[in-house]
């Protein structure tokens, strides 16, 4: 057998390529933990952990060589599913996403980029419709309300703990592991201060309480850096953006997507923003960056895997997504748009790939146009000569 | 308001009815069906065009159109030698069939040959000129006889003729490709194991 | 007119006939890979569905009603919508490519009766007028059509996949169809 | 780039091609090759001269073994209007003509001729200089393609067909090609660094030859000596220097014409017939010497470059030099060589013998080391990342082509641009995951084409079945109404001439027919009843 040219290569890899994802997350993970404490990290360390297990152990009854662990996909997208999951929820919510991500989604489908669905983002969404009250309940992890017999009366004043404390450790370590309490001598007393780990996004309780609850705390000088609920996410948020731009510039990905998703979603939330009217559907600044707009974009609906190829489908790709976020926020009954956005997306790309491919060189409107000259020749392709 | 017709056993009965009047309807119908299935040059030509075209009369028929209209019709696809296994293939996939292994029955898969003549051994009987399906020898009576090997199709026929059996079956060599698929994946069919076209 | 835009997406998308509603599945799954062949289908199915919905739904409201024969209804959608089908089938036949015209036919022509059937015993039983019931049929028609083409292109990408063996054909599709109406649940509430 | 506007900013004759869609910047890998002049390499003690050294047909030899051959003197001639005459490259006695491992991927083993030099390098007359100012294109025209001249940018395209084609009298353009984008290859920059006056003239000369009203010398910006050595060149007032961004497949034919003119030539559609003329600059030497010293083509500027070498430059190599010869002119290290590849590292081939001789299309030899061609990385799961989608000069969608590559879905790949892949090789260049693309094009265009070439033959039987039915049942009637109506003249005519064709086919229809009215053959029968469908028309 001969082996065909270029004998030459580049020196990226995918594990390099799905290693510089995972770091560009890095200041958005160190900012969410700075702002709401260790349940993300719990997290991540949990779902790496089993979805490199579950991987390996895939790989193992696919008869594949376990060298497959070193591309990173599975440790990318634990990360990804580690970072949409509350933190604070318990071991098995994560463990099931993972295997949901790792096993159902991608090994099924054939293992890595063969699986038509983002993995993290399907995991996301198993979750959500399965288990529909620990997703959603960012304030009060399920497992400690249930130990405290109701809610948390026991209330400490908040601002006086910091998010990295010691406290807010051993804290989160219950959350993801309750069983953990039972060697515990006083859960009382320490999930008394439970309220302090919530992170529900500025958007979700926009859409719970209302214009009025957001416009309140704004009146009452909480400003973005500000540690308390809800309103982190514009750094974090930020920092995300800043992770994104940062695999711009090592052309990890292209422009289109990201790019297209936050074009359209400013452009619509503008359009329908309307101040003072009494039905409001939410500021543009508020849907840029008081939710998961900024990793979506960046991280998740940028999975090359799942994602449309070629420079215009990406770009339908994200008008596409961008509008399936707006609508869901504001017209739909889920909280969380950016994963069944992003999971509609992946639906619709096989065919965008098909509808809105790149014109080839030689073809279309300027090939047509001295294409009467003979018939179109089967060469086997000219040869360079340089 | 109608008290009979609410009975189950009347219900039964008009469905049984509507179900009879469908049936005609559909019977009417198929006269058209017949008629426009004849008349679908297109079927029997598209199969046709999947078929090598040796013209070897190994499938039972004369020649490999009327083996595909006999396909257009119900026949088997598997009763074809000198295509190999992507004939099978192909034919099983455009006519929804399950994939089958070839017949036994009509011999077993060939590989690309020519029929050469040994011309000192020829008596010139004309024989195999009129058993050749594409006129592909030349010769006259008592003359030595020839095969244009570039239009011989390999079909067999003019060997049994032959009263002197001076004609050979030479297989050529296989065709190597010169650049070779590092990997072809097994194809996963998706659309057909569900209910598998044959069985409806 | 909004009322019209929403009962058209909401049927074509939001509780859409094959993932949300899962009527007709079969045939998503037999159509051909080959997306020319799938628009022709979907077009089709897009015609049939609409003319016989529709139809049903006249002869619902206009005979079946007024004369107190609802519990008739199921047997007239039947023989209607069949028929039907068969009408338009027939009189466009040759014009068919033949991936789609030999055995196949007839598994579409039941399987979109099954939604025809469905779509019209929904439309007996719903509250809307008459031109939103059509708009409804059509939202129905054209949720059905959409599937059928985004899901040949899907299959276009897992025939060419490596998926493991227990997994092929139909089970893969499953999954798929589970987790694209797992994702369209996401518009509930849209309209 | 910057650099080079600024130095030729005022000059009219130096424009900028356009960037081209897609491509690489690889390593060059061109510094060592360039560091020494080009030199004559001494003459080898045997000569292996392939007899296709192009794309297209085998030339016939026209010599023996045991001939003596002088220098220059025609040993092969041309088949037809794709081959070449092949002359000998240096003196000697042709030892044998037979069949040997060649660098041509389309014929790896071909009959070659042998010559033993003697090292007297003995010429043949060579007639007077012409004066090809004076000549018509047509008196030109027959000097130029009996040189027998090939391609000499690598993929070997006969020249006198290249040539032939070009004499669509809308030829506007000549396109020079010294681009020389690939990785390792100097020899054209070498040859116009040193023969600047001599391709210029080269130039001039083809541009006569098929009247074209421009010519363009492309040469990428970076390639600071050639461009120097060009613009000292006084008489360039006919030729315009095209200055290209280094980019990687900015010197394939259809990239060059889309840069030089911003336009794309239509697909499946020759240069010439839009009105350009590409020719690389090597021939164009060539073309100098044999229209102006009135020397065919005996040798070739060739890189030997590599790590494995330890002088590595550029020879001004005979045809037919055997690789290992060359090698060890330059000092290979056996050590660190670990693969040879003929042409440059990105679309050569690899040589698997290095007994190869070098043939008039070899622009380059590498004998590389581990470090520059490091082993084949296991091939990854594709993830789609579109990078090959990017470096695609050709703007096909690499990723969606492996795929169907893969699962063999012929009809799409034809459908996506298969067949307007130029091979370059930037796809696998760039890819992640390191898949041989271009191996799996290469393979699904062979298996395209001989499917197509099967359909074709298929379609020919049928042709031909269908004639024979036809036919036969035309004897058949014209033999019934014969035999009825007066079978007794026929016969006494058909006795007077019985080797006439008439003679012949009656007879066959009368066994036929005989045969038929026998046994009711099954193919006659049949083939009636089927008749309806194919027997209405001969198609043959």
């Amino acid at each position: 057998m001969i082996t065909s040219s270029p004998f030459q290569h580049g020196k990226q890899t995918v594990g390099d390529i799905m290693s510089l994802v995972i770091i560009a997350c890095i200041p958005g993970i160190c900012i969410s933990t700075w702002h709401f404490g260790y349940g993300l990290i719990l997290n991540i360390l949990l779902a790496t952990s089993s979805a490199l297990a579950f991987e390996a152990a895939c790989l193992l009854m696919r008869h594949r060589s376990l060298l497959a662990l070193k591309d990173n996909s599975a440790l990318l997208t634990a990360v990804l599913l580690a970072i949409s999951i509350p933190p604070g929820s318990p071991w098995w919510l994560v463990i099931s996403g993972s295997f949901v991500a790792i096993v159902m989604v991608k090994h099924i489908y054939g293992g890595l980029g063969q699986n038509p669905f983002n993995p993290a983002m399907v995991a996301y969404v198993f979750l959500l419709l399965s288990f529909p009250l620990d997703m959603t309940s960012w304030h009060l992890p399920i497992a400690l309300e249930n130990l405290t017999g109701g809610s948390a009366e026991t209330d400490i004043n908040l601002a006086s703990l910091s998010p990295l404390s010691w406290q807010r450790l051993k804290l989160s370590v219950l959350a993801a592991l309750p069983f953990l309490s039972t060697f515990y001598e006083n859960p009382q007393s320490a999930i008394g201060m439970i309220d302090g780990m919530a992170m529900a996004t500025p958007l979700i309780e926009y859409k719970m309480a209302g214009n009025s609850a957001i416009l309140a705390s704004r009146d009452a000088g909480q400003d973005i850096f500000s540690r308390q609920s809800g309103t982190g996410w514009e750094l974090t948020n930020l920092s995300y953006l800043l992770g994104g731009l940062f695999l711009l510039y090592k052309r990890i990905i292209s422009w289109h997507i990201p790019f297209s998703i936050i074009a359209t979603l400013g452009v619509i939330s503008f359009l329908f923003y309307a101040p003072n009217s009494s039905t409001v559907f939410g500021t543009p600044y508020l849907h840029l960056l008081g939710s998961a707009t900024m990793i979506g974009a960046f991280f998740i609906a940028t999975d090359p895997v799942s994602a449309a190829t070629g420079n215009n489908a990406k770009i339908v790709y994200g008008i596409i997504i961008g509008l399936s976020i707006y609508s869901i926020r504001v017209w739909g009954s889920y909280l969380d748009s950016v994963a069944l956005a992003v999971l509609f997306g992946n639906f619709c790309a096989p065919l965008l790939d098909h509808y809105f491919r790149p014109r080839v060189y030689g073809h279309g409107k300027q090939g047509n146009s001295g294409s009467t000259l003979r018939k179109p020749l089967l060469s086997l392709g000219d040869k360079i000569e340089s | 308001m109608y008290p009979l017709i609410e009975t189950i056993y009347v219900q039964a009965a008009i469905a049984c009815f509507a179900i009879f009047l469908l049936l005609q309807i559909m019977f009417f119908l198929r006269k058209y069906w017949i008629h426009s299935l004849e008349k679908q040059y297109s079927i029997v030509d598209r199969i046709n065009a999947l078929l090598p075209q040796t013209q070897c009369g190994r499938c039972g028929y004369a020649g490999c159109r009327p083996y595909a209209k006999a396909m257009s019709l119900g026949e088997q696809v598997n009763k074809c030698p000198p295509g190999g296994e992507s004939t099978i293939v192909n034919l099983s996939l455009m006519l929804n069939e399950h994939k089958k292994t070839l017949d036994p029955a009509h011999g077993e898969f060939l590989q690309a040959a020519v029929a050469v003549i040994r011309e000192e051994e020829c008596i010139g009987c004309t024989k195999c000129i009129q058993a050749c399906p594409v006129d592909a020898i030349l010769g006259g009576t008592k003359l030595m006889h020839t095969v244009i090997e570039s239009e011989c199709t390999a079909c067999d026929l003019c060997i049994e003729p032959c009263p002197v059996d001076c004609i050979d079956l030479i297989q050529l060599p296989p065709l190597k490709p010169l650049w070779q698929s590092p990997g072809t994946a097994e194809r996963g069919l998706s659309g057909r194991s569900f209910v598998g076209g044959g069985s409806l | 007119m909004t009322s019209y835009l929403g009962i058209i997406i909401g049927a074509a998308l939001v509780n859409n006939i094959f993932l949300v509603q899962l009527l007709g599945v079969s045939s998503l799954f037999l159509s051909s890979n080959r997306l020319q062949n799938a628009i022709e289908l979907a077009l089709l199915n897009l015609l049939v569905l609409f003319l016989a919905s529709t139809l049903n739904l006249l002869l619902f409201n206009w005979i079946l009603e007024p004369l107190g024969l609802q519990f008739l209804s199921i047997i007239c959608f039947v023989g209607i919508s069949s028929s039907l089908t068969i009408l338009i089938l027939e009189s466009i036949k040759r014009k068919l490519p033949i991936s789609i015209r030999r055995q196949r036919l007839a598994f579409y022509l039941t399987s979109g009766n099954s939604a025809i059937l469905g779509i019209s015993l929904m439309n007996s039983n719903s509250l809307l007028s008459l031109p939103q019931s059509i708009a409804y049929n059509f939202g129905n028609a054209l949720g059905f059509a959409l599937m059928i083409v985004a899901f040949a292109a899907l299959r276009l990408r897992l025939d060419c996949a490596d998926i493991p063996a227990p997994f092929r054909g139909a089970a893969i599709q499953l999954i798929s169809a589970g987790i694209v109406s797992m994702c369209l649940l996401g518009f509930a509430g849209l309209v | 780039m910057k650099l080079m506007r600024k130095i030729f900013s005022a000059d009219k004759n130096v424009s900028y091609g356009r960037t081209i869609p897609g491509g690489i910047r690889p390593r060059a890998h061109k510094i060592t090759s360039l560091r020494s002049r080009v030199m004559a390499t001494p003459i080898p003690p045997v000569l292996i001269i392939p007899l296709n050294q192009q794309q297209g047909k085998a030339s016939r030899p026209c010599v023996k073994a045991g001939d003596r051959v002088l220098k220059y003197q025609k040993i092969a001639e041309a088949a037809d209007d794709s081959s070449l005459n092949i002359h000998a490259p240096s003196s000697g006695v042709v030892s044998m003509i037979q069949n040997h491992t060649t660098i041509n991927i389309n014929a790896a083993n071909q009959l070659c001729i042998f010559i033993e030099t003697d090292g007297i390098d003995e010429e043949v007359p060579i007639p007077d200089t012409l004066d090809w100012r004076g000549m018509t294109s047509e008196q030109l025209l027959p000097v130029i393609s009996n040189a027998g001249i090939c391609g000499m940018g690598g993929a070997g395209f006969p020249l006198s067909k290249k040539i032939d084609s070009a004499i669509i009298p809308d030829i506007h353009t000549l396109i020079i090609n010294a681009v020389e984008c690939e990785p390792f290859i100097t020899a054209d920059q070498a040859l116009i660094r040193e023969h600047a006056d001599e391709v210029i003239q080269g130039a001039q000369i083809l541009q006569h030859a098929i009247n074209a009203k421009r010519c363009l010398l492309a040469i990428e910006s970076d390639k600071t000596d050639a461009i120097e050595a060009l613009s000292n060149y006084a008489d360039r007032d006919s030729i315009k220097l095209l200055l290209l961004d280094n980019k990687y497949p900015a010197g394939g034919e259809r990239q060059l014409i889309q840069a030089a003119t911003g336009k794309e030539l239509p697909a499946g559609h020759l240069p010439a017939e839009a009105g350009i003329y590409v020719q690389n600059a090597g021939t164009v030497f060539s073309i100098y010497k044999a229209v102006v010293e009135n020397k065919p083509c005996i040798s070739r500027v060739t890189t030997l470059t590599g790590e494995a070498l330890q002088t590595p430059k550029n020879f001004n190599a005979l045809v037919g030099t055997q690789v290992s010869w060359l090698f060890d002119l330059c000092g290979i290290d056996n050590k660190t060589h670990s693969k040879s590849v003929a042409g440059g590292s990105l679309m050569g081939i690899e040589l698997m013998d290095n007994s190869a001789p070098i043939s008039q299309s070899t622009n380059c030899l590498i004998a590389g080391s581990l470090s520059e061609f490091p082993d084949i990385m296991p091939e990854q799961a594709c993830i789609r990342c579109g990078y090959c989608a990017n470096a695609c000069p050709s703007g096909l969608l690499p990723q969606q082509l492996l795929a169907y590559s893969r699962c063999e879905e012929d009809e799409l790949l034809a459908q996506q641009g298969l067949f307007d892949c130029i091979e370059c090789g930037a796809c696998s260049y760039v890819c992640p995951s390191s898949i041989p693309l271009v191996q799996y094009y290469r393979s699904s265009k062979e298996r395209i084409i001989s499917a197509r070439q099967k359909k074709e033959t298929s379609q020919a039987w049928q042709n031909r079945f269908q004639y024979h039915q036809y036919r036969i049942k035309k004897l058949k009637d014209e033999a019934l109404s014969r035999t009825s109506a007066k079978p007794v003249i026929d016969k006494q005519q058909s006795a007077d001439d019985p080797f006439s064709k008439e003679q012949a086919a009656l007879e066959v229809a009368a066994a036929v027919a005989r045969v038929k009215a026998k046994k009711g053959n099954v193919i006659a029968s049949s083939a009636a009843t089927d008749g309806s469908q194919s027997d209405g028309e001969p198609t043959a």
